[in-house]
């Protein structure tokens, strides 16, 4: 298969560092992989959208569209062996770890076949045996615990890294700045993705950081700012950040990108942004237009090819969700499994002691 | 008159900065959002940046800015947008904000309130629904409160930002659009409630329910329930979790001679555990029967819809607790 | 043969270090400093820095490290200098290890010890003296261990590593230089204690006094006068916090018929109101006198040396509470 | 009275800003006052240290003497209106601030007379009449306290500044790092002094930092490195950076200093540092030598009036804690008193509930 050589949208912007060449290899299955994995990102989410809206799903749900080409470009330049962990908006990070339609829908559901058995939510999808580690609630927790995954894969002599993906809101947290320090001292493979998607909930960036600059944030760790739009920018940049972590430990990651949705359900999106600025950085900006236009610039596929792709997409989130709904609730025993791998047989209770007891596994 | 919790705590708020320039509120989207919940709606416009502080999400550096501005002698109400991300904080709460007028021997007071939804939403997983009260009300040094009612959230809110000490306040979500009825008094700028009260809410002499927060709401159900079945229960709204209430609830049981408590949090070390422990000390001769705790079951919050129900506590269950012996009383016609 | 506290922790490390390369220690000055109290003593140099490996002091970040490490499969033991710190810490106790192999329907299974000294020690003040046991006790997904003697030290330490769920483990600094007696099968490098039982220190048949961590010790004290007043106390060690051993608690006392509750904790939210609320759920019938609750007393911790004395339980407190009404017996000169 | 001009040791390091220059006015009283005052706080250590042997004092003692230099020159920089917190190595702290030494014996000993009454202890010293606000057990609590404090001056338009304390090992915590984020977004007048002594218990700072430039610790946030052994170079800054602080906010002091004493009072101090070292600090910059020098070199006392000094501080010191060791152990009533300021007249409990109650006040 022929390789192809594409340039990235703009040039990195590095921080203590040598940062990589824009121009990024690439060939016609990846670029048209690509274009399938970002809309059937995007597909879902919108789908995940009407199924909140029609109450099938419920509490919380952060959705990724506008995201996308970070977790396509990121799963480009990375094997299952590394690992990633991220936050709560986890549908598509999910996806691009091999998870499938049905479990994240039957998981936003809350039915047996979820990925979590519907016991999580949509903020806590797992996979670990694509080195998928969740799926946090807390903002910035999941950072110590990706550099312990580094430092799990370090100490296993394992030659691989973990990702770590966390917000511009998230990128402020102390725990964040207290992990990154023990990540240099003890050279751990560790990548720190921040995603900037410029709010945190309804909070600008520049609001919530008196230096918005998240890839300068580690100080005396390198950093690079990456379009994140460009999934061949990220893709190129954690190739670059893989092999850098794995000789001399930790790197940031700013990914320069933009969610389209509202924070979560609740959240129109629409009051501390203008609607200007949400259909500019579509116009723009949007990660899947990029990649059909590559596409047809290279000849690749014709526009009614790509739309086909989009209308098979389509059909298996349908289908999907269809299989989803057919899923059961987890059966009440469900209840009281995995509060511990081991329950040493003991007795535990319901909300009425006397009505619900049960022997835990 | 009707008011909903939510602009219960609104009014409240409004009018204790109205009343104390040095009164501030503080949080993550408490200003130019209007608050994650909207409690805070219209207060940035009102009183400005200055005393409606929008923060970062870095729930240790602001509580503990907070907890500093209370040294200094301001006022600071903090709100965490749930009580689970108090959790990042909690260090400032207890060693900084708790144990420093003790440990200055009275010389640095903590007129501080923390503040914001706890407990159980819905849908939300097993990260966000877990209820502090148990943990902050063993801790001398703070006071916490817990309100039900519109009337509680005013009353119970004022009283806590007009307290010179340290409250941990804890709302809930699920109550903060249910509406109340409030009397003008209640309404009144000058309205207070005394902390450490609990509020009779039903008086009855068969059975005391015990409860706070949402769950006060379930055993008022119940109590009407059984006051179809013949059964008068007594139901007492703690409002006050630490200093907890014991003369009230002592008094209850001495006359009903039976207990039920109900809560939402994890049963182990909870609120039923404590004063469960209280009747007994005080009140041992007039038990009639085992104490009934109704609790959050005893695992993280599930998200499907099935087991979150299974999770919490519902008023089915207070009802056939109230009753005795399970199965004693069925009636699922009425849920 | 004798072994102190201190050893008995240290060779329970090193033993299962030796047997299972996924085990390691990370915490404050585990390693070239030997431990702030001396309990890592010679790891470093035995299973070099990759193995023991010294921390920054920043609580919230090497624990959520090590919770991730154990998500990945290997077996964490995190020292607290103190549990005081883990307040910092927290949150990655509770939402990061104990709830994640629930959320992830047992996908992520966390295989973790955060151990270290827990309560007060001797004249720390009030940020240095707190015992957590109520707290983690609260929370399912958690396990909750507390030691009194080396037998126990060696055996529950090795079951909690051994484990694969969060263990928090609770020292008392007080009782690392203490020296019990260990038999060989103790001393045998196969020793492993049950998680979940508690055990009879002593039998009687006239009250039940239940204890954890140093207040064993005194429970065991008072054991002993009582016995010469002619009062047979049976003395439960707990053990474990969570699971809390209900079935040993409540067959004592439907035994005995008298509850005597003993821990160096907060009173409200206590372990001592949870076991009173065990029993009262399981053995009503059979408490002959309300339960007597021991506990710390309802204060930050004292600096002051009488004040402190005042502030913890004190033998002869659990000698007067076992004896009924207080004054009953007063025998000032055992003490 | 005359006015001398004195060179500090070593020039200023500087990260984004311009550093305030190495000549410091002073006058004879001031520079004898140094003298005298560190003096007095080295033998406050030293005597600490004896009476912790004896048994006289218990649990934590962490004596500051080495650092005096960073307590004196702050004070003479500021005013007790601008705001001081710190961590447990706070004796000094407090007698800079005008505590005296009675109070001080008396709280290190638990006695009734201490400036807590003793129900401190050694960590936690106050004075907020001199705006002294402790004495802090917690490691890096007290940077968002500080600033806390420098929110509340700002907010009351008091024109005044808060100085927050840390240790080189405090450096590292995340939540100085939110706090400082904060600081700089809402220009508190907050000055961060880290002092660094090169140890934070057993680990030595490069142990525990990937960047030990604490004074670039801030990033964003301006920084001066200073010799805190060196009580001119420390006035010089912290009254350059109130200046500062007050027109935009934060602003990090590293002072370079050390302990001669181990960490606390069960540590030797000796296990992972040479005694070369610490006698090579003692010989070359120890804080008051350094002063002696000077007041001799500028003749303004002989050597006999500078021993008399010190002969006088010894006897201050002494009478203090023969003072102290008069003062009674607190009333058992006060186990109960300060809980609350407004204890409701509510009952609370003793560790025998039936035998201890008490009505909270
Ligand atoms: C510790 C904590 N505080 C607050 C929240 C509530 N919260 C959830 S997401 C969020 C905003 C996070 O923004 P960012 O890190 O930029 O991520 P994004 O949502 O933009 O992906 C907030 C405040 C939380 N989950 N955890
Ligand atoms: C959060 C927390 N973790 C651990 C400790 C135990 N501890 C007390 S002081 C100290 C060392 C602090 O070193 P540094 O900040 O350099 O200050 P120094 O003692 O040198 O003045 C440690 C680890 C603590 N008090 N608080
Ligand atoms: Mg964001
Ligand atoms: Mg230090």
């Amino acid at each position: 298969q022929t390789t192809l050589t594409i340039e990235t949208s703009v040039p990195f912007t590095a921080h203590k560092i040598e940062p990589p060449s824009r121009t990024v290899e690439t060939t016609p299955k990846e670029l048209l992989g690509f274009f399938k994995d970002m809309a059937k990102m995007r597909r879902m989410e919108i789908a995940a959208d009407s199924l909140y809206k029609s109450k099938l799903i419920r509490g919380f749900c952060h959705l990724y569209d506008g995201q996308e080409a970070v977790a396509v470009g990121m799963e480009a330049a990375i094997t299952k062996k590394d690992c990633i962990i991220t936050a709560y908006r986890d549908h598509c990070i999910y996806l691009g770890r091999g998870g499938t339609l049905v479990e994240a829908f039957a998981e936003l559901m809350g039915r047996k076949a979820g990925c979590s058995k519907g016991k999580g939510g949509s903020m806590h999808f797992y996979k670990k045996d694509s080195g998928f580690y969740g799926g946090h609630g807390i903002v910035g927790a999941q950072v110590p615990l990706g550099c312990g995954l580094a430092f799990a894969q370090k100490y296993s002599k394992d030659g691989t890294v973990s990702f770590t993906m966390y917000g511009d809101g998230a990128a402020n947290q102390g725990q964040l700045f207290e992990a990154l320090n023990m990540a240099a001292l003890w050279d751990l493979p560790a990548i720190l993705v921040c995603e900037n998607n410029h709010y945190g909930m309804g909070t600008a960036e520049w609001r919530a950081a008196k230096s918005p600059a998240y890839y300068k944030r580690g100080d005396y760790v390198p950093g690079l700012k990456v379009d994140g739009m460009d999934a061949f920018a990220v893709k190129q940049a954690c190739k670059f950040a893989k092999e850098y972590a794995l000789q001399n430990g930790p790197i940031i990651l700013e990914m320069d990108t933009y969610r389209y949705h509202g924070h979560s359900m609740s959240d129109p999106g629409s009051t501390y942004r203008t609607r200007d600025e949400i259909s500019g950085v579509r116009q723009e900006r949007d990660p899947i237009e990029r990649v059909r236009k590559l596409v047809l610039s290279h000849d690749l596929a014709t526009e009614k090819e790509l739309k086909d792709i989009e209308k098979e997409v389509r059909k298996e989130v349908d289908e999907a969700i269809a299989q989803a709904k057919e899923s059961p609730m987890p059966e009440p025993s469900e209840l009281f499994t995995n509060v511990y791998v081991k329950g040493f047989g003991v007795e535990a209770f319901g909300a009425d002691r006397k009505e619900v007891k049960a022997v835990l596994p | 008159k009707q008011m909903t919790v939510r602009d219960a705590l609104n009014s409240a708020l409004d009018e204790e900065m109205s009343a104390d320039p040095k009164v501030f509120l503080m949080g993550e989207e408490v200003g130019e959002y209007q608050g994650a919940y909207k409690i805070s709606k219209g207060l940035l416009d009102k009183y400005g940046p200055e005393r409606v502080r929008d923060t970062p999400i870095t729930e240790a550096g602001f509580t503990g800015i907070g907890v500093g501005a209370a040294y200094y002698g301001l006022r600071p109400v903090v709100e965490f947008m749930t009580f689970n991300f108090s959790m990042q904080a909690i260090d400032h709460i207890i060693n900084s904000a708790a144990k420093s007028n003790y440990m200055s021997a009275g010389q640095i007071s903590v007129p501080i309130v923390f503040r914001g939804p706890n407990g159980a939403a819905a849908g939300v997983g097993a990260q966000h629904s877990q209820c502090y009260a148990a943990w902050y009300g063993s801790c001398p040094g703070l006071k916490v409160l817990a309100p039900y009612s519109s009337e509680d959230a005013r009353g119970l809110l004022k009283a806590a930002i007009r307290d010179p000490d340290p409250v941990v306040f804890l709302e809930n979500e699920l109550l903060y659009g249910e509406s109340f009825p409030v009397s003008d008094e209640v309404l009144d700028s000058s309205y207070c409630l005394p902390i450490g009260k609990a509020k009779i809410e039903r008086e009855g002499k068969d059975v005391t329910i015990t409860a706070f927060s949402k769950m006060v709401g379930y055993a008022l159900q119940a109590a009407e329930i059984l006051s179809k079945e013949g059964i008068s229960a007594e139901v007492i709204n703690l409002r006050s979790i630490r200093p907890l209430d014991r003369q009230t609830i002592n008094a209850s049981v001495r006359k009903t001679n039976r207990l039920v408590t109900v809560e939402e949090g994890y049963p182990q070390h909870g609120v039923g555990a404590e004063i469960c422990a209280s009747v007994v000390e005080e009140s041992f001769g007039y038990l009639d029967a085992p104490v009934e705790r109704i609790a959050g079951a005893d695992v993280p919050m599930p998200y499907a819809a099935n087991l979150e129900r299974m999770a919490v506590p519902q008023n089915s269950n207070v009802l056939s607790a109230s009753v005795g012996e399970p199965g004693n009383l069925m009636c699922p016609e009425y849920f």
